[in-house]
């Protein structure tokens, strides 16, 4: 199926689900059928009193230890095995960068590129290096069975390769506050050409944002996953007409009035517990490692929200 | 159960409270010495002795039945089960 | 609780002429704090299953169906720290463990009755604690039940009460696994050897030790991350130089041997009730209480594999993952023992006899989807998935759920002298049965499609299937809420159950019911093991 | 098999001695953490180390070691029916208590007096595995400090019960019980000495 000389990562492990299951279904079903047989042959009805008061046979408990033991530790082994595929990268592979934070993910290729989708070169094998601004987050591709979780200060990869083109999910599989369910993008596989031009000039997001591109840095940063740009409520307040409001904040436990300027904003995106908007609950993570001309730009951009 | 008691005498307690002392002299000395990462290990055992004197004697573990003894082991043993599984991570990380 | 509802003659609910609430909540009796124990843990059970039903009609379909995103973690949180901390491991040891254990050893109570009190006061003291940190401060906690490093240390909700509570609960539980230990090698009665405990006994014995040497563990951590929180100790941050992953080692020593403390209590029940519906000793006495040693010895090695995809070395995956299928095998005997227990015997299918073979299913399914999860390749594509989620709720709620209510039906008549009625009985529990397997089944379905779990919102693609589950839930609800009304209906209004109806060779249906305050007239001398059904049983 | 519950002295032992079992592993908890971060920061722990007063640790060391005398010799003396003796010792034992725990209060307060104390600026500064050290320590201490004041209080009460008459030399087992979790006490600083005070 794959003409390359090293098998990839869904191949390695169905197999081991499809052993384990497998195995899983005999002893379910002998258990239900024994079980159920047993039942109805020793009704009460049809066995008004016990036919046997064995209490036990050293055989059959040698045989049930020792069948299961061999059993599992085949389990463990293929486990064990089909493991490995996901650890050794095969040689040649392209690497790229994933940075998860709250909630959203950033990937970063060799040539300075970035992207918020994983576009990827279909039969070539991807190394993806995980790393996380805030929390832990779990890098998760259900269609290549592959899952590792992404912890900030710890260098975790995985790898896959695609084998046709296509799009195909990409979870954070790891718990990491109100936004986790939308933390979700895609990966893109597209023909080897295909890839090189979109590496080169394609679709699908550039390194350096437009200038006026705020609102789509508030998308890759996730701020409108809890701020909405039409008033509808969400986590957060909306950004709507938010530029002059009157709004009242708790700072340290004291209740007081401001006026939204510039610098509130930019105080709330580097430090939002400092002030908090009365309603809300503290949960707004603090995205202290924007760079200035990012703060500035989500600034303009939430100015621009009437 | 069984109603007799074991009393430690006045002289075997304030011997092993000598031995403790000696033996804590013993440690600091030996940890102002250049051993490197023996002086782990030289400061550990040392813990360990004294520990084993205090748990025998002044908690009179030497006289109780077997049952608490073996309690004991395998409260260290799961400790140190504990301790060591962690370190399969730890140490091949 | 009036007395006067209970039948005529004299037993624990009355024959101390103490009958007021003070007489129940100040009570050193065994009987009356496993009373209290019961009430408490299965009100909390209702709690976390109402919330559960809240969570699967959020999931019903994509999007926001009743509640926002906020609010849904804060739901499964909640959902999970109740059910696991204040229902599942407090309710088995905390309510029949008390109810029936030192009964069933002959003796007149536990070891130390007023620490028996205050376990239980403590208990409610940290449920308590609990339920204030929902609301209060910054509202409930929004981390999972299990409180994971760095977004626990950076939320800004509630959690440093809510770890609290939880360690307020764990300490309840040290002294209620200390209490149970003593008694068990102290107090049982002449002639009842080691050899002729019942299984049950056996089972809370094992349990009793993990919760001795676990939940210490729980203890310091829970205290290290609200120094975490309060002090900015950084021990697990790694800005500071911690270890996120050392937080999930110290929460897995203990919670991992934990879901041994919500499960070996559960076999104990089977293991008692099998035989005496079958009317057959229990085929393999040996093994299984030696297997509950078993598994709550290998029960602590395992930990590990909880955190396979975490980033952790290879080399600890290789070792875990290997401990976790040895610790398959004592359950394995457990499971095998039990159904030959049934051939040749003379089975009735009462109700907690259908509880009891059904747990044998539901608690196979979800151990076998244990071994899926143990397996290193597999455990990748289906950890933190729904697929979890279902392996657990078989083993939890199919396991140890189902065997609580077969504790209940079997059990809770004796100390109440009036009994259910059987047909609703069994119409419960096929509607809850096949509720069950809709609900959970389907979930495991959707993990092996990718599902992850703790996702408020989904893909369309799962659509069917979660509706599907969500349909699963109200079926079980509805089986539930008729076993229930059925239930206590019949505790507190129902027909006479008097003597030894079910046939038990147990000391607890040697005597009165409901029993008296002294429990034995005098003390009992046992000349028979516990599964020695001639000469007793139905005629 | 003792039917009696409440005059089942070995069953009052066990249960105590189980209670300790479970102390030991609280702290159990700790060492491991200390273990698995000395092993990642061995250099950062042996400089945090220096920084602690050895002086004050040894002292503190055998004012323990002397505390734990008082208290086995006071179970010796009501064995022996000489109840005024070990109320007397029992009050040495809080008394080292007491004067342990003034020395940690020293030590504490001239490490917090110099910036030192978890999430501290200056700890912020230096390098990761000292201020590990350092939060390890003060939770470390912090904790045993806590057990200190606990099993003082526990002491003092049950002092109280031997001058009454309620603990006598037939009936000891509450300050036996009492004496056993102040050893403990000890045990867990003989530990936490070298630990903290003394390695590289
Ligand atoms: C009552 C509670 C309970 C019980 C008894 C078990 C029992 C087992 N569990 Fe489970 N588990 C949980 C509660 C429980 N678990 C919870 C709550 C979680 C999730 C925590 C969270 O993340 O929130 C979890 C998660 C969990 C994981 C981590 C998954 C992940 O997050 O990626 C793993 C991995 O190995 C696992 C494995 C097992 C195994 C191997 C058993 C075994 O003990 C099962 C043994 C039983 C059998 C094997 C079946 C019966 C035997 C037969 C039918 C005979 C034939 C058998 C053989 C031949 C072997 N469990
Ligand atoms: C004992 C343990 C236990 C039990 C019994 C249950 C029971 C249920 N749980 Fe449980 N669940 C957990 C423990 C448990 N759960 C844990 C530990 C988690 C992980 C949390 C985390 O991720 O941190 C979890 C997570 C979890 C999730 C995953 C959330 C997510 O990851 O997104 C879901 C979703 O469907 C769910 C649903 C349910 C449902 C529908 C029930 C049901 O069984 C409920 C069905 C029953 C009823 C609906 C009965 C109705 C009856 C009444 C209401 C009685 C009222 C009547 C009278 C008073 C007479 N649970
Ligand atoms: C968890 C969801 C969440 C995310 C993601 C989030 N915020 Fe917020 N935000 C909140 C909440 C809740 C509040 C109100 C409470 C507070 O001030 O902390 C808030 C407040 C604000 C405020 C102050 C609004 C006012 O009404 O005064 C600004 C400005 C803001 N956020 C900007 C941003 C920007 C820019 C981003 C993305 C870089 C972002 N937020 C991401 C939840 C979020
Ligand atoms: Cu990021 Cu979940
Ligand atoms: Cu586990």
């Amino acid at each position: 199926m794959n003409p390359q000389n090293f098998i990839t990562t869904a191949e390695a492990i169905d197999p081991v689900f499809m052993f384990i299951f497998g195995a899983c279904l005999v002893l379910l079903l002998g258990i239900t059928v024994a079980m159920v047989t047993f039942v109805l042959r020793y009704h009460r009805s049809r066995a008004p009193q016990p036919t046997s008061q064995a209490d036990g046979n050293i055989w059959l408990e040698i045989v049930w230890i020792v069948l299961p033991t061999l059993l599992v530790l085949a389990m463990f082994f293929y486990g064990w095995k089909g493991y490995l595929v996901l650890r050794t990268v095969p040689l040649g592979a392209l690497q790229v960068t994933a940075t998860a934070r709250m909630w959203s993910w950033t990937f970063s290729y060799a040539g300075g590129r970035t992207s918020p989708k994983l576009y990827v070169p279909v039969g070539k094998p991807v190394r993806v290096e995980l790393v996380s601004k805030d929390v832990i987050h779990g890098f998760f591709l259900p269609a290549f069975r592959v899952k590792r979780d992404v912890v900030p200060g710890m260098n975790n990869y995985a790898w896959f390769v695609a084998t046709k083109p296509g799009s195909y999910d990409l979870f954070c599989s790891q718990y990491c506050g109100t936004g986790h369910s939308a933390m979700i993008t895609t990966v893109e596989a597209l023909s080897a050409k295909e890839f090189e031009e979109w590496l080169e000039h394609g679709p699908g997001g550039n390194e350096k944002a437009e200038p006026e591109d705020g609102r789509k840095l508030a998308g890759e940063k996730g701020c409108l996953g809890c701020h909405s740009l039409d008033g509808s409520p969400g986590v957060g307040p909306t950004f709507k007409g938010l530029m002059g409001r009157r709004q009242v904040v708790v700072t340290k436990g004291a209740e007081r009035s401001i006026t939204v300027d510039d610098d509130y904003l930019r105080r709330s995106i580097i430090d939002p517990q400092a002030d908090l908007i009365k309603g809300f609950q503290p949960i707004m993570p603090p995205f202290a490692d924007l760079k200035n001309d990012e703060i500035e730009e989500l600034v303009e951009f939430i100015k621009t929200v009437k | 159960m069984n109603e007799q008691h074991h009393i430690v005498s006045y002289r075997i307690l304030v011997g092993i409270w000598l031995a403790l002392l000696a033996l804590t002299a013993l440690t600091v000395g030996i940890t102002r010495l250049e051993l490197g990462g023996y002086k782990v290990l030289a400061a550990l055992t040392i813990a360990c002795v004294k520990a084993w004197l205090v748990i025998s004697i002044f908690m009179h573990m030497k006289y109780e039945g077997r049952l608490l003894r073996w309690l004991l082991f395998l409260t260290l043993v799961t400790l140190a089960i504990f301790i060591g599984l962690t370190f399969f991570d730890v140490l091949y990380r | 609780m009036t007395d006067n509802k209970q039948p005529a003659g004299s037993s624990f609910w009355n024959d101390t002429g103490k009958t007021g609430i003070t007489s129940w909540i100040f009570s050193t009796d065994h009987k009356r704090i496993g009373l209290l124990y019961f009430y408490s843990t299965f009100g909390f059970f209702l709690v976390g299953v109402l919330l559960g039903l809240l969570l699967r009609i959020e999931l019903m379909a994509p999007g926001r169906t009743i509640m926002g995103a906020q609010t849904y973690n804060a739901l499964f949180t909640v959902h999970g720290v109740v059910m696991i901390f204040l229902f599942i491991i407090p309710g088995f040891q905390g309510s029949f463990g008390n109810l029936v254990m030192p009964i069933q050893i002959g003796a007149r109570d536990v070891s130390f009755p007023r620490l028996n009190l205050f376990s239980w006061w403590l208990y409610m003291g940290g449920a308590a604690i609990i339920l204030t940190s929902l609301f209060t401060g910054g509202g409930p906690p929004d981390t999972g039940w299990t409180f994971y490093v760095p977004f626990s240390a950076r939320t800004g909700t509630n959690v440093s009460l809510a770890v609290l509570g939880v360690f307020v609960v764990g300490f309840s539980s040290i002294l209620t696994g200390l209490n149970f230990v003593t008694t068990i090698h102290r107090l049982r009665a002449e002639g009842m050897t080691w050899g002729r405990l019942p299984l049950f006994v056996w089972s809370l014995y094992a349990t009793a030790w993990v919760q001795i040497l676990a939940t210490p563990i729980l203890a310091i951590t829970l205290v290290l991350v609200m120094a975490e929180r309060l002090l900015g100790t950084g021990l697990f941050d790694p800005s500071k130089g911690g270890d996120p992953l050392m937080y999930q080692h110290l929460f897995w020593i203990y919670s991992h041997p934990a879901v041994y403390i919500m499960i070996l209590p559960a076999m104990g029940v089977i293991s008692d009730v099998i035989p005496v519906f079958s009317r057959k000793p229990i085929f393999g006495y040996k093994f299984i209480a030696f297997s509950s040693l078993a598994i709550a010895a290998f029960g602590s090695l395992v930990w590990g594999h909880h955190m396979f995809v975490s980033g952790m070395s290879d080399t600890a995956i290789l070792v875990f993952s290997f401990l976790t299928f040895i610790v398959a095998i004592p359950s394995a005997i457990k499971v095998f023992n039990w159904v030959s227990t049934l051939y040749k015997g003379s089975i009735s299918l009462e109700a907690p006899m259908l509880f009891a073979l059904s747990f044998i299913l539901l608690f196979s399914i979800g151990g076998l989807s244990g071994l899926i999860l143990g397996a290193a390749a597999t455990d990748v594509h289906v950890h933190d998935t729904h697929f979890v989620v279902g392996h657990f709720h078989y083993v939890i709620f199919g396991g140890s759920g189902f065997a609580f209510f077969a504790a209940m039906h079997y059990w809770l008549p004796k100390f109440y002298g009036r009994r259910y009625a059987e047909k609703p009985a069994l119409i419960a529990w096929a509607l809850m049965f096949t509720g069950f397997n809709i609900m959970y089944f389907t979930m495991q379905v959707l993990g092996m499609k990718g599902m992850p779990r703790r996702y408020y919102d989904y893909l369309p693609e799962f659509a069917n299937l979660n509706l599907l589950a969500t349909v699963g839930s109200w079926i079980l609800a509805a089986g539930m809420v008729i076993m229930l009304v059925n239930l206590f209906r019949g505790l507190w209004w129902g027909v006479p159950f008097e003597g030894n109806p079910w046939g038990g060779a147990t000391l607890e249906w040697s005597i009165p019911t409901p029993p008296p305050t002294e429990n034995f007239v005098e003390e009992p001398t046992v000349t028979h093991g516990p599964y020695d059904f001639k000469g007793t049983g139905k005629p | 098999m003792s039917h009696a519950a409440h005059k089942d002295y070995a069953g009052a032992k066990l249960g105590m001695w189980l209670f300790l079992f479970t102390e030991l592993l609280l702290f159990g908890g700790l060492f491991l953490l200390y273990a698995v971060y000395f092993k990642r920061y061995p250099h950062e722990f042996a400089a945090g180390g220096k920084q602690l007063d050895w002086a004050m640790g040894t002292a503190n060391t055998a004012i323990l070691l002397t505390s734990s005398l008082c208290a086995a010799i006071a179970v010796t003396a009501v064995q022996r029916c000489e109840l005024r003796r070990a109320v007397w010792l029992i009050g040495g034992t809080i008394f080292c208590a007491a004067g342990f725990m003034v020395i940690k209060y020293v030590e504490w307060s001239t490490k917090i007096g110099h910036g030192i104390y978890p999430g501290s600026a200056h700890l912020k500064e230096g390098p990761l595995g000292e201020s590990i050290f350092f939060s390890l320590y003060f939770m470390t201490t912090g904790i045993h400090g806590l057990h200190v004041l606990i099993g003082g209080a526990l002491l003092a009460i049950i002092a109280l019960k031997v001058r009454s008459g309620e603990v006598t030399g037939e009936n000891y087992v509450l300050l036996e019980n009492g004496a056993l979790y102040w050893h403990l006490v000890d045990l867990i600083w003989i530990f936490i000495f070298p630990l903290y005070y003394l390695i590289l």
